[in-house]
């Protein structure tokens, strides 16, 4: 049950979560949030990593093709950059978790804001086509670049470790991987309530005139870029921690792919939504296969079968989402919430 | 209209996830039983190793089926748990890490190299023995590799066989590599490099082709000015090979082309077509057509495909599991627990094992990998692969 | 002549041979992107779905070569015209990027179905070229020319003529040039549009199918062959989306050079040759070589 | 009010110096020159295709002239580009409306600050300290300001999509008014609206400049809006400026009429009309 609030203050009107009720079901979140390593099987605590790193991943794509209106479909690349920069700065500097993860994210930043120059001369498709470019390239250079990439063999990183203790297992890596998923969450809603998330908005939506009103495109388009990377990096460089080795083949094209089919079945244009599209993305397939391994014992052939349907349903939930819920899974949220938000007094 | 729609595809949907998501808790409920020996397998079913996958699965569960109907372990019977994982290391990872906290397996079959590097430091960690499809070289080693094993030579062994081959037919010859620029392809060749120095072969090409190219023609021409008299594949399964073959013979390039495990599959050789003809392929396992080999895994094989032909990508499930199971076997009879480090002892204690006329020759495995293999020449007309030498065991 | 410039000329036209397939591969997508500006990232799998479509009319339906391959390539064309009707249709007005992640799931669609009728086996087509090589003389040497290479080369030039003699000359092409100018313009003279849209599907689907055969040829197909229709996206953007002339001009360029960089640098370095060259051009002109860009307007 | 606007009369706040414009051989501008007096109302008016928008455009900074300088306040701002000339004063409205979509009206509103907010990326991240200092005085200094000035307080948390179109002309003037303007370029503030609305919208454009002493530079086809508000009204056609004057002169002026009559342009009381039919 929700009921409508009167603000007193400015403030209290800016605030992300506006009623006590709100701010009820956020703690109930955190909470199971945090009981979660306690009650599950490593099997799940990786796909909570898994999920923490796409949500990082995704939150990024969402700030920049959500919100700035520039689609990338260079991200799997951007993260690569971050893993293999957390990797080189673990294994040769010995640099500590704490400090190779935001590494690995600035030189993602870095590379990101690169490869996002040609936003200012191109837009849209253009801009996607570009993007792929930035992947194919990056992905070369991961393959070639054998001193610093360990070329086609790839790298193998040494555990994280903290207070003495190797972080090994899903489960400890759940505490690096989830709050920096939380973190990035919070930033991308502070962003939107200040000055740089609406000029964003402001760009997607028309950005001939915002820059009438003020806004610097180069520097802003740049900035999602840089910004969208950067968390790409941090989400890499967490994949690094959890998975332990890198081969180029970690990134292509394909997972970027992922992270802008899961903003959309999220929803476009909300920080909801790219939590949503990536939980949902994950899991799907992941769930499909499980239903299909439950059936083996009495349908032997049930894996083998099965196997190329999972092709066609995460096909399908694509254009099965953009032809009849266009606005994603965040629009069905709102819609579900918007009917129990009286309740129980209404239905 | 609309709504209707949104209804359906919620119903769906819905449908998937409710099918599928009580699964995993419900099953965590489920007592194992004490009777079985589960064991799991992480399987590309889909992606570009999909056919090997689809073809290792069957292999595997004749397998058990040949197993369990020979009474199994002590009357424990095997149980296998087949995954899909795509090609795709993160989804390999995550099969992993579920079936083997599901499960408490002892023994885990993987689908890649990258996976099999991945996964090493958690297996170390668990405990478990670890096998998979690869050959890859660097897997090959004891200590960096503890509780892992493969089915059969590693690549490098294999492209050592066919040198050797080569020295042994023309003494100075003058040889081509031809590899794909992946991990797969890359694996052997620097050490295959000095080996053929050290046997006196002269090496006049190296062709390195970018992985997904189609086209091979600026190759063709290079092997044309090179004019090599042995061309060895390496990192392919099918295309590019034939098409080098083709373009190789229109160039009038007179060499015979050779080629490792996945390249040697007769099934393969068939589909590539007459200029296959003649091929040499080094395979780790005798063919499941060929005449004269017999013996009880080989002989319910035949009866058990009845008469089909099945791929060297079946034989190498077939291969872990008989190595796995015989591990687990001496591990129980000496009154161990099925640890991975006490699996592993106990398959290195396997010394002149019979496979049953799966390999030719008994088999040791004192290390990671199972050091033989033997050289066929395609006859496609015949239908079969014909061995040109005897078993070679693997030098270093 | 002399050996260095046989070697030049040889590799020349294994590149430009080669550069004609992808050239033919980039028209398949331009010509869509032209009518209805969606991209088509599914043109790999239209690819594959040709040359599936002809392996299993003649190897696995032993018709005669040439009537498999009009028959793929109609099935083909119906493929493109069907999705154009049922899906694209109903996307019209949606945003583009909605449109291109669409082509995206349709492509693991039809992965999917090709599994699961024809398993993911690597199968070969059954060959329908002559496999006697091109000997092109030069002065007193001669330049081998691989015979796949040549007739592909050859096929392509004939599906090229045929192209541009349907835009000069005959209604329906016509039309979808000026629907490719101006959709609103092209309405109000009574040009039926959604006609051209499909037009334009069917088109550039049995483009793409005669890529896939002729590909598959060459290296076999698989379900996973749609890949190469992926790398191929590098031609288009090199050339311009929206240009027929930059397609054309762009896989031929990209074919050399990539013939160009095996040959002086190593196989290994086909890849960073194109990204190299792709660079450039975003830098240059982002647009692609010949490709068009609209003045913005407030 | 005449007396103050004399009195500055020497010192323009806008010059423009005999721009030109042209796209591909067609000339939208030709050697135009114009004075804002400060603190008045100055109208541009002309036939479609006369080059309005336009010299809004290359005064905004999102056209370059070809050739010809623009001062602002003193200043040559020729060579600054649009986000500058923006954050020194100079606001604009468009034509076609360019509120964006996805954003509420007071997140609409809160975009004219754009400009002069300092808040940066990193602290925006962090929401703490000047971020939210800066936020919470900008919303409420919009609140009490613009937002009740402009009578829109019941629709500040509504998306601006949904609006009907004489919200949104006047949800794009608190946006201008945001930018903290010393110039505000209307461009056709009451196009499309019925009278009720183009009543409340001139009493508007005149408070702004009577109670912030805003100049205003107004683009606008309604005739008797721009004879009953405009301090001076300055005539375009094709490109060139063909008369200048207080409102009466140019009223009267026959080469005006004559541009007019020639580009067919109906007049001002039948378009009206169409429009309310339009809007309805």
């Amino acid at each position: 049950m929700r009921i409508g609030s009167a603000k007193q203050t400015y403030a209290a009107d800016e605030a992300i979560f506006k009623t006590d009720v709100q701010r009820l079901w956020f703690g109930l979140l955190a909470l199971a949030l945090i009981l979660f390593p306690f009650v599950s099987s490593d099997y799940w605590q990786l796909l909570a990593c898994l999920i923490a790193v796409n949500v990082i991943a995704a939150t990024g794509v969402m700030i920049l093709t959500g919100f700035t209106g520039l689609v990338s479909l260079g991200h799997a690349a951007f993260m690569g950059v971050g893993a293999y920069t957390a990797a080189y700065l673990s294994n040769h500097l010995a640099l500590p978790f704490w400090l190779s993860i935001p590494a690995g994210g600035f030189a993602a930043a870095a590379v990101g804001a690169v490869f996002g120059i040609p936003s200012l001369r191109v837009k849209g498709l253009y801009l996607a086509l570009t993007t792929i470019a930035a992947s194919f390239i990056l992905q070369s250079i991961f393959f070639n670049w054998t001193a610093v990439t360990g070329g086609a063999r790839g790298l193998t990183i040494e555990p994280a470790s903290m207070f003495g203790h190797l972080l090994v297992t899903p489960g400890a890596i759940y505490w690096i991987a989830m709050p920096i998923a939380a973190l990035s969450v919070w930033w991308a809603r502070n962003l939107l309530r200040t000055r740089v998330g609406r000029a964003f908005i402001a760009i997607r939506d028309r950005d001939v005139s915002a820059e009438l009103l003020g806004i610097d495109l180069l520097r802003y388009k740049l900035m999602s870029f840089a910004l969208a990377s950067f968390y790409a990096g941090m989400a890499g460089a967490v994949w690094v921690y959890l998975f332990r080795v890198i081969t180029p083949e970690s990134f292509r094209l394909i997972e970027s792919i992922f992270f802008v089919a899961a903003i959309i079945v999220g929803g476009l244009g909300s920080v909801r939504g790219a939590i949503f599209g990536a939980v949902f993305m994950t899991l799907v397939p992941e769930l499909l296969k499980i239903g299909a391994s439950d059936l083996a014992p009495y349908w032997p052939d049930a894996v083998k079968l099965l196997s190329p349907v999972r092709t066609i349903v995460f096909g399908a939930l694509i254009v099965g989402f953009l032809m009849f819920e266009p606005l994603g899974l965040n629009e069905i949220w709102l819609r579900i919430r918007q009917r129990f938000a009286l309740w129980p007094f209404r239905t | 209209m609309r709504s209707d729609r949104r209804k359906i595809l919620g119903g769906i949907g819905a449908g998937a996830l409710a099918s599928t998501f009580p699964a995993p808790w419900v099953r965590d409920l489920r007592a194992q039983e004490a009777s079985e020996i589960p064991v799991a397998i992480a399987s590309p079913m889909t992606g570009v190793f999909a056919f090997a996958g689809i073809e290792g699965t069957d292999g595997a569960n004749h397998f058990a089926q040949y197993f369990n109907e020979r009474g199994g372990i002590a009357g424990r019977k095997l149980r296998l748990i087949v995954e899909d994982t795509g090609y795709q290391v993160p989804q390999a990872v995550a099969v992993f890490n579920r079936l083997v906290a599901e499960y408490k397996v002892p023994l885990f079959l993987g689908d890649s190299t990258g996976f099999q590097k991945t996964i090493n430091e958690e297996v170390n960690r668990r405990g478990l023995l670890l096998a998979g499809a690869s050959f890859a070289s660097e897997i090959d080693d004891p200590k960096k590799y503890p509780l892992q094993y493969m089915p059969g030579p590693s690549y490098s062994a294999q492209v050592g066989m066919l040198l050797k081959h080569i020295a042994a037919t023309k003494k100075g010859a003058r040889i081509a590599f031809v590899h794909s620029d992946t991990e797969f392809g890359r694996d052997p060749i620097a050490k295959s490099e000095a080996y053929a120095k050290t046997l006196g072969l002269e090496q006049v090409e190296k062709i390195v082709t970018p992985p997904g190219s189609f086209d091979v023609s600026s190759e063709v021409l290079k092997l044309r000015r090179a004019r090599p008299e042995f061309t060895i594949f390496h990192g392919y399964v099918m295309a590019p090979v034939p098409e080098f073959m083709k373009q190789m013979k229109e160039a009038r390039v007179e060499t015979q082309f050779m080629g490792t495990f996945y390249s040697s599959d007769l099934g393969i050789l068939q589909k590539m077509g007459d200029v296959a003809d003649g091929y040499l392929g080094v395979n780790a396992y005798n063919y499941v057509n060929q005449e004269g080999v017999s013996g009880p895994a080989m002989d319910f094989i035949k009866k058990a495909n009845g008469g089909k032909y099945r791929t060297n990508s079946y034989l190498q499930p077939w291969t872990n599991l008989t190595l796995g199971t015989e591990a687990m076997r001496r591990c129980l009879e000496s009154g161990k627990e099925m640890t991975g480090a006490n699996l592993k002892a106990a398959l290195n204690t396997i010394k002149d094992y019979d496979m049953g006329g799966v390999i030719g020759v008994p088999i040791s495995i004192p290390g990671n990998s199972l050091g033989v293999g033997r050289i066929f020449r395609a006859n496609l007309k015949a239908g079969k692969m014909d061995p040109v030498s005897d078993w070679i065991r693997a030098e270093a | 002549m002399s050996p260095a410039l046989l070697d030049f000329v040889e590799f020349s036209l294994a590149g430009l041979c080669v550069g004609a397939l992808y050239a033919l591969t980039g028209i398949g997508f331009v010509v869509v992107y032209k009518a209805t500006r969606i991209i088509n990232f599914a043109i790999g799998e239209f690819m594959m779905i040709g040359a599936y479509f002809f392996f299993g009319l003649a190897a696995q339906a032993s018709l005669p070569n040439w009537a498999a391959i009009i028959l793929a390539l109609i099935a083909a064309g119906t493929v493109g015209g069907f999705l154009e009707r049922f899906i694209f249709r109903r996307l019209i007005g949606e945003s583009a990027i909605s449109v291109f992640m669409v082509t995206i799931g349709l492509a693991s669609i039809m992965v999917g179905l090709v599994e699961i009728a024809w398993t993911a086996d690597p199968r070969s087509l059954p060959t329908f070229l002559p496999d006697r090589p091109f000997f092109v003389p030069l002065g007193s040497a001669e330049a081998f020319l691989a015979s796949k290479n040549g007739w592909s080369f050859i096929i392509v030039a004939a599906i090229m003529a045929a192209f541009i003699t349907v835009f000069r000359f005959w209604r329906g092409g016509i039309a979808l040039r000026a629907t490719a100018a101006d959709q609103q313009a092209a309405y109000s003279v009574g040009i039926n549009v959604p006609g051209v849209f499909s037009f334009a599907w069917i088109l550039g689907a049995i483009t793409a199918a005669a890529a896939g055969i002729l590909v598959g040829s060459i290296s076999g197909i698989s379900s996973a062959m749609g890949a190469i229709g992926l790398s191929l996206i590098v031609v288009v953007i090199v050339g311009g989306l929206d240009s027929l002339a930059g397609a054309l001009v762009g896989g031929l360029m990209i074919g050399w050079l990539e013939s160009m960089a095996s040959l002086y640098i190593g196989g290994e370095y086909k890849q960073v040759a194109t990204f190299v060259i792709l660079l450039l051009v975003l830098v240059v002109k982002p647009y692609g070589l010949f490709g068009t860009h609209d003045i913005e307007r407030l | 009010m005449i007396e103050e606007a004399d009195a500055r009369v020497d010192a323009p706040i806008l010059q423009v110096e005999a721009i030109s414009l042209a796209f591909g051989g067609l000339n939208a501008l030709r050697n135009v020159s114009l004075d804002v007096v400060p603190g008045c109302i100055t109208a541009l008016v002309g036939p479609n295709g006369a080059g309005k928008t336009s010299l809004f455009n290359a005064i905004s900074g999102f056209y370059r002239p070809q050739s010809g300088r623009v001062f602002f306040e003193g200043r040559d701002i020729t060579r600054l580009s649009a986000p500058p000339r923006a954050k020194i004063g100079l606001a604009r409205t468009f034509q076609n409306i360019a509120l964006f979509r996805g954003l509420t009206v007071l997140d609409n509103i809160k975009l004219g600050r754009h400009a002069h907010l300092r808040t940066s990326l990193v602290e925006a991240l962090f929401y703490y300290g000047r971020p939210q200092r800066e936020e919470i005085e900008l919303r409420a200094e919009i609140e009490q300001r613009i937002i009740d000035f402009l009578e829109i307080d019941h629709i500040r948390h509504a998306p601006v999509g949904a609006l009907p179109y004489g919200l949104q002309k006047r949800v794009e003037l608190a946006r201008a008014l945001a930018m903290k303007p010393r110039l505000l370029m209307l461009d056709e503030p009451v196009a499309g609206m019925n009278r009720e609305e183009t009543e409340d919208m001139a009493r508007f454009i005149l408070d702004v400049r009577d109670e912030w002493g805003v100049t205003i530079l107004i683009v606008e086809h309604d005739m008797r809006l721009v004879m009953d508000i405009s301090d001076h009204v300055i005539v375009l056609n094709f490109g060139e400026v063909i008369a200048r004057g207080v409102p009466a002169e140019v009223q009267k002026n026959e080469e005006v009429a004559k541009a007019y009559l020639g580009s067919g342009e109906i007049g001002s009381q039948v378009r009206q009309s169409v429009t309310e039919m339009a809007a309805s």
